[in-house]
């Protein structure tokens, strides 16, 4: 893939279509947003920049009509209004795409698209219309999906991508993408960089938030960085680069770190031979298709892929959530293949699910409690579980983690979608793990955060002699902490790298087109 | 084409008449046809055409509840008040056919049967409307709020006949109001009336969730209520009106129920609620909300109704009747779930049902 | 004129025969001077000894229960007698003697020999039929088979080609006499434990075009089966003297609540039945009633 | 903290016991104050310790159900064969105290009480493990499994006895079962039994459930079944405990309530699944699983037990008893919801409650 060009080129700054005055909203003694003023360049993209918890997806939502700010207004051309749904935006032109999906998995495509907006015709919906409106729409974003494919047949990506197809059917002026991209592979990202442009083209304005900095620098027109609900700088695309981002966003530099070194690595921790997982949907087709992988204690091994690669099905079967057709997977020389999900933790195999929401989160649970789930068994005296050695769990792996929070004790659904993936994490690490696979580990998490995360683990498998599996579809976290990379291709290997790798040499293992 | 696929999600009608495919689609069929072949091979008499039109006339009552139920159970709610409604329904109904006295004008009037039919309906509507309101502008949790209802419901049509049953239904040809029992006894092309206006309302219905925007509506509020907010589908709106339409369906039942009996009690349909969801269940429908068809549901209600006539018919005693039926309720579903795993609507994951709710 | 509480309990009001058993002893009770509280169990046993403290909580001078159980009512008599509080049974018994100060119930041995007769005289020479059973818990139901049993058994001619259990209740009567019609389409009577299950088969019968010349026998006398007979759809019914007993039993507690002593020796007093046929249907004057019955 | 919390949000003994906290926390709590002074006024006789005493007790059998139902409902389950499992328990243990005939030895074993109890607290058990394990293996919906066993252990209640209600249940001094009135009629420390044993489930349930390993697991696999498992719960084993536990629970309260009533009939118990599982949504958990507690569900109990025994002594006629009953179950809930949206419990948007099932 090559960078395009940075639009700089041609049109001046143009003016603001929307703007937030001086917008505050709290959640009760949570103040998210701060006296926001923020702009939407008229017929250009406004990119924007924030680490987890920022209150960019707040700002995004109260100028979509999602939620009503505390105090401040909205102006629209040059006129202050007020939108009390969000179907009250999208009927001024205002559309969003969601970070977190908001689709209903019962329903196909077609339906998902046209929800809430039917097509009418004599003998009622227009079916016929509305699938072939879909069809132009998943032809315009180059991804062959049938209309009548039930949404939750659909891989994450695909989801993301009928979620970006509604956005676009609605032919809105102003157009809000919140982390469009963060289950979209490379590729796909073209594409949408495509559309992005015809639109541009076509006088729609644009915000775009994505935690990929180089990415979006792509795209972006005008930079704007919020900062704890704050906005801390905004400039033309002329005037930043990526350490601007960086600097504006936490206050520092950052670096995704390198491979631990000066520690002796053991004996392969986990060791996977021949494995061989059906696909559900398919039968008679395998996932993951003979793979053979050794991770030894110390060590940092990173798998990438494009979406579909078949790496979260290897994960999930590793960790027992899935049944193996084929082949064994080992835990120092230990077969596992016996084992429940509970036992491989207690033995110190653990997953970080890929899906925080489906698979990572107990919603109805507090921040601690989340945190401590994995780990019941430590803290359990007797019969009874001990608070005391709980709260210190707890305390560990908000600290270790650096959970942004008000303690263990607030509600889960409080915090920023990162801060939600590092209790993810954090629960997984208090186990105490032999072997951690952590299955796209960044998904949603800052550039801080990601930075964290990594040297977290680079230092436990330093120090402690932890065996660490990840998963990523971004190259550049191929290049940070992993002592070898993994190349997954159709469910196959399809080539493995050191350390020393290029960028280049990823990609074309896994079968992107270096020069899409 | 498109058509087509959404019959398959929810139609009585398939758009495809691929036998194969129609077997494996009516969910509860197998444990249908398991129910007539074994009672067949116990009686003689089961299986005749007369039988089966009896029983179906049963299965109207029940068919009729699971609709309406069918449809709430699609938000993801559920109702029940059915059973409440249907006898308030038959209760006031018997009040207008005993001719409805306006003492400030000393006048009484007779409505015509047709008045009665449609009074009736918008009693049900107006139970099912509170409940509505309750569940989607209150936020009661549907089993509360229709809990609820199911005493108060019940609670009136005691108060409103003093517990007795009216009984004189006929109506008379001078007074112009009759017919009412026509409904229940007379028979179009040599079936029972009950049968059809099962069949008519399970048209209307399907047509509704098939063609209609509402039908959408319903579907996306059950699969993910703030998706569809955000989307722009009135949620709220939808969850009154699926309540009113089951507490339409609920007075048909009442009126179909009353002109079989020629009688309208205040204690008709207790316990109803329970079979109206067997029958849903049964029928493949998800309590979740999103899934659910007009077939499976009707499927659902014969085999609840075929079985227990089907146990009277061979003279079972009534305690290994209740037996039966709960055993029966559970193969069927199990025999559901099993079947899934083969079609294409299988579960990616083992543990998806509990996704659902995650 | 107080003269204290009676605590009224009866089954289900929702069927005309308790609602009228429980009407008549609270206006008898009235009339006495005092103040009545009626209230239902429902056939729930435990509902029945809820309602038992509560009479004790509210101190009542007497309780008329209609127990909800043969047996399972017992242990609410004695909490009630162990309370201080004389209680008076109407319409079932239980089955333990010397805890009530009184049972009164309708001789339904002798109602259903009554019935049982009358049916088979108008049956005739041969049939076949159907019997519905009331729900097993009551004695009632067993005691009034076994009457029909005694009777009909003495004529080899009868065939009783189904038996079901139908709970009281209209609408079981109905469901499953049209399944026992597929089963058995040449019925030429029914004869049922109670009316409502009788009414519910006349409607199955109805609709099957199957009425004409079909003996219907119920039990009870309800005002709706009266109309049945009046229109000629039911052949008789037992008239149960509940409006008596409920009467009585009030007085027989009001003078045990003034004299400290049982008005009548006998703890088990059963009230005879009567039959009303289409010959005496017009002396029924109000529910459960017929003029000159005693 | 963490912990504080956890006991905030599951437990009957608040860590915490600011008063004010306490009583905003208590959702069913106004519910109950406002029944009792508004019957205070009405009888004399309602505001007495002995008529609370009784009251208790019998709350105490819906409060068991209640309580076994809650820990069901915590995972997102439903439990309806709560009615059947308490009849035929009662039925199993008056068999028990009857005489257990062995004919192939031609003896009877009269079991001691202790012996008996623990028989029939193993059958509750039994047919919870069936409804558990339908549900947690079989994947048949809690609705559908255990409308199944309601019917199947009605119908086995109703075979076992023949319909018949079992009398006897003082034993006899010298076959050394005598005792078992004990439960039902005596008092400790004033206290009638029945509330005692409520009592101790409730603390044994509420520790459980705070304290235990095992009440992590059954909060989280309610809240999200498929991360729980991910995480290591054993969410199968989980549910199936869980039904386990409610079948117990059910078999204590039909001991109970046959030692008060010294019978034990087939048909004890009808509906009462209903009036569980208002208990435990009145007293603020949710049907989605994941929320609610055992002080919660113990208020709910009292909330509709209190107001139904005082709609007896105030001598409202039993057809407005059922109105109100009805009504206050509505409006208590509605309580809830109100009182809610102050606390820090709030849901963060007002379709939160919808999009945790999306
Ligand atoms: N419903 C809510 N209730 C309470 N606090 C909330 C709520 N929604 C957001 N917040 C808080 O508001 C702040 C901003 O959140 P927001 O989701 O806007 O962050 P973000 O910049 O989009 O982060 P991310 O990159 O992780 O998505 C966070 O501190 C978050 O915890
Ligand atoms: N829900 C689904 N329905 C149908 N096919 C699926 C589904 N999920 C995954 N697949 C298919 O399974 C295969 C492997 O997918 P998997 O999710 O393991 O890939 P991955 O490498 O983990 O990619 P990513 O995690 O980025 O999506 C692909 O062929 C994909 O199309
Ligand atoms: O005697 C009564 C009546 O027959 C009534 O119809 C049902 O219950 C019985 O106990
Ligand atoms: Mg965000
Ligand atoms: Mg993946």
């Amino acid at each position: 893939m090559t960078r395009q060009d940075p639009i700089t080129s041609g049109t001046p700054a143009g003016t603001a279509v929307i703007s937030a005055r001086n917008v505050s909203k709290s959640y009760g003694n949570v103040h998210a947003l701060k006296g926001v003023n923020f702009d939407v360049h008229r017929g250009e993209v406004t990119t924007l920049f924030g680490e987890n918890g920022a209150g960019k997806s707040t700002l995004m939502k109260i100028l979509s009509g999602v939620i009503q700010p505390t105090s401040g207004e909205i102006v629209l051309d040059g006129e202050a209004v007020r939108f009390d749904t969000s179907t009250d935006a999208r009927d001024r032109g205002i559309s969003i795409i969601h970070q977190e999906l908001s689709l209903a998995p019962n329903m196909n495509v077609r339906d998902n698209i046209f929800m809430g907006r039917e097509i009418m015709g004599p003998a009622g919906v227009d079916f016929a219309e509305e699938a072939r409106q879909t069809r132009a729409l998943m032809a315009e974003l180059e991804e062959e999906i049938d209309p009548l494919t039930p949404v939750e047949e659909l891989r994450l990506g695909q989801q993301q991508l009928v979620e970006i197809a509604r956005a676009l059917s609605v032919d809105s002026r102003i157009l809000i993408m919140d982390e469009p991209t963060s289950a979209l592979s490379a590729s796909e990202v073209e594409v949408l960089f495509k559309v992005i442009h015809d639109l541009k083209a076509r006088g729609v304005s644009i915000v775009y938030i994505s935690h990929h900095l180089e990415e979006a620098l792509q795209i972006t027109d005008h930079a704007v960085v919020l900062r704890d609900g704050n906005m801390t700088a905004k400039a033309p695309r002329a005037e930043i680069d990526l350490e601007w981002i960086v600097r504006n966003m936490v206050g520092d530099n950052f670096d995704l770190g390198s491979p631990p070194t000066g520690h002796e690595m053991g004996d392969a921790a986990l060791s996977i031979r021949d494995l061989v997982v059906p696909d559900q949907s398919r039968p008679g087709r395998n996932v993951v298709d003979g793979v053979s992988l050794d991770v030894r204690a110390g060590e940092v091994v990173c798998i990438y892929g494009l979406m579909g690669a078949g790496r979260t099905e290897m994960l999930e079967c590793a960790a027992g959530r899935l049944h193996n057709t084929g082949g064994e997977i080992r835990l120092l020389g230990e077969d596992v293949s016996g084992l429940s999900i509970a036992q491989r933790i207690e033995s110190g195999l653990v997953l970080v699910p890929e899906d925080r929401q489906r698979d990572g989160l107990v919603q109805t649970m507090s921040v601690g409690q989340n945190m401590s789930l994995a780990s019941i068994r430590d803290f359990v005296r007797g019969i009874f579980t001990s608070r005391k050695a709980e709260r210190e769990i707890v305390e560990r792996g908000i600290r270790e983690v650096t959970v942004k929070t008000s303690g263990g004790g607030a509600a889960i659904g409080s915090l920023s979608g990162g801060n939600q993936q590092k209790v993810v994490i954090g629960k997984m690490m208090a186990t105490g793990p032999t072997v951690v696979m952590l299955d796209e580990p960044s998904r949603g998490i800052d550039i801080g955060a990601k930075a964290e995360v990594f040297r977290l683990l680079a230092e436990t498998a330093r120090d402690k002699g932890l065996a660490v599996l990840f998963s990523t579809s971004e190259v550049n976290e191929c290049l940070s902490i992993a002592h070898r990379v993994i190349v997954m291709r159709r469910g196959k290997i399809s080539a493995e790298f050191g350390s020393d790798v290029s960028k280049e040499e990823i990609m074309a293992a896994s079968g992107e087109s270096a020069d899409a | 084409m498109s058509d087509t696929s959404a019959t398959r999600s929810s139609g009585l009608l398939p758009g495809n008449l691929d036998p194969i495919k129609l077997l494996l689609e009516g969910r509860a069929f197998f444990a249908l046809i398991a129910i007539i072949i074994v009672f067949a091979i116990l009686s003689p008499v089961y299986f005749s055409v007369n039988n089966f039109l009896i029983m179906s006339s049963h299965v109207a009552i029940f068919g009729l509840l699971g609709l309406g139920m069918m449809v709430v159970i699609l938000t993801g709610g559920i109702d029940l008040s059915v059973g409440s409604t249907l006898a308030l329904s038959g209760v006031c109904a018997g009040f207008m056919m005993q001719g409805l006295e306006f003492e400030m004008f000393g006048v009484i009037l007779y409505p015509p049967v047709w008045v009665t039919v449609i009074l009736t309906c918008c009693i049900g509507a107006f139970v099912g409307s509170i409940n509505g309101v309750l569940v989607a502008y209150f936020k009661v949790p549907a089993f509360v709020a229709t809990l609820g209802l199911l005493y108060v419901a019940r609670g009136v049509a005691l108060l409103l006949t003093n517990g007795l049953t009216i009984n004189d239904l006929a109506g008379e040809e001078n007074l112009g109001n009759t017919g009412f029992s026509w409904l229940g006894f007379n028979r179009l092309w040599g079936v029972p009336i009950g049968i059809l206006v099962m069949v008519l309302v399970a048209i209307v219905i399907s047509l509704m969730l098939n063609r209609s925007a509402l039908g959408r509506w319903i579907y996306s509020t059950g699969g993910n209520a703030r998706a569809a907010e955000l989307s722009g589908v009135p949620v709220k709106r939808t969850q009154v009106l699926v309540y009113v339409i089951s507490g339409v369906c609920s007075a048909i039942a009442g009126l179909v129920l009353s002109s079989q009996l020629t009688s309208a009690g205040p204690t008709a349909g207790q316990t109803y609620e329970l079979t109206a969801i067997a029958a849903v269940v049964v029928g493949g429908a998800s309590l979740m909300g999103g899934r659910g068809t007009v077939r499976g549901t009707l499927l659902g209600a014969f085999v609840i109704g075929f079985l227990s006539d089907g146990l009277v018919i061979i003279g079972v005693s009534s305690y290994w009747q209740t037996v039966f039926t709960g055993a029966v309720i559970v193969l069927a579903v199990l025999l559901n779930s099993i079947e899934y795993k083969g079609g294409r609507k299988a579960s990616p994951t083992p543990s998806s049902s509990q996704k659902a709710k995650s | 004129q107080d003269n204290g509480l009676i605590t009224i309990i009866v089954n289900d009001p929702a069927n005309p025969y308790w609602f009228t058993e429980g009407e008549v002893a609270r206006a008898t009770a009235e009339e006495l001077g005092y103040t009545a509280n009626v209230s239902a169990h429902n056939g729930d046993t435990n509902t029945e000894s809820n309602l038992i403290d509560t009479a004790i909580t509210n101190q009542a001078a007497a309780i008329i229960l209609d127990p909800a159980n043969a047996d399972g009512s017992i242990g609410a008599v004695r909490k009630a007698i162990d309370a201080d509080i004389p209680v008076f049974l109407v319409n079932a018994e239980i089955n333990e003697s010397g805890l009530a100060i009184a049972q009164l119930v309708s001789n339904n041995a002798q109602g259903a020999a009554l019935g049982a007769q009358q049916w088979a005289q108008l049956v005739g020479e041969e049939g076949r039929y159907v019997e519905f059973f009331g729900n097993p818990a009551d004695n009632n139901a067993a005691t009034r088979s076994n009457g029909y049993e005694t009777v009909l058994s003495q004529y080899p001619t009868f065939e009783k080609v189904a038996e079901e259990v139908a709970n009281w209740d209209r609408t079981q009567g109905y469901n499953k006499m049209q399944s026992i019609i597929q089963a058995n389409p040449e019925i030429d009577a029914v004869i049922s434990g109670n009316d409502e299950m009788a009414l519910g088969a006349i409607a199955a019968l109805k609709e099957a075009g199957q009425l004409d010349g079909m003996i219907v026998g119920g039990f009870d006398g309800s005002p709706d089966a009266v109309a049945a007979i009046q229109a000629g759809e039911m052949a008789y019914s037992v008239l149960q003297p509940v409006a008596v007993f409920a009467a009585e039993a009030v007085r027989q507690a009001d003078y045990y609540i003034q004299n400290g002593e049982p008005m009548v020796d006998s703890e088990k007093q059963l009230f005879d039945c009567v039959l009303i046929t289409p010959d005496n249907v017009e002396q029924y004057s109000a529910p459960f009633v017929l003029d000159g019955m005693n």
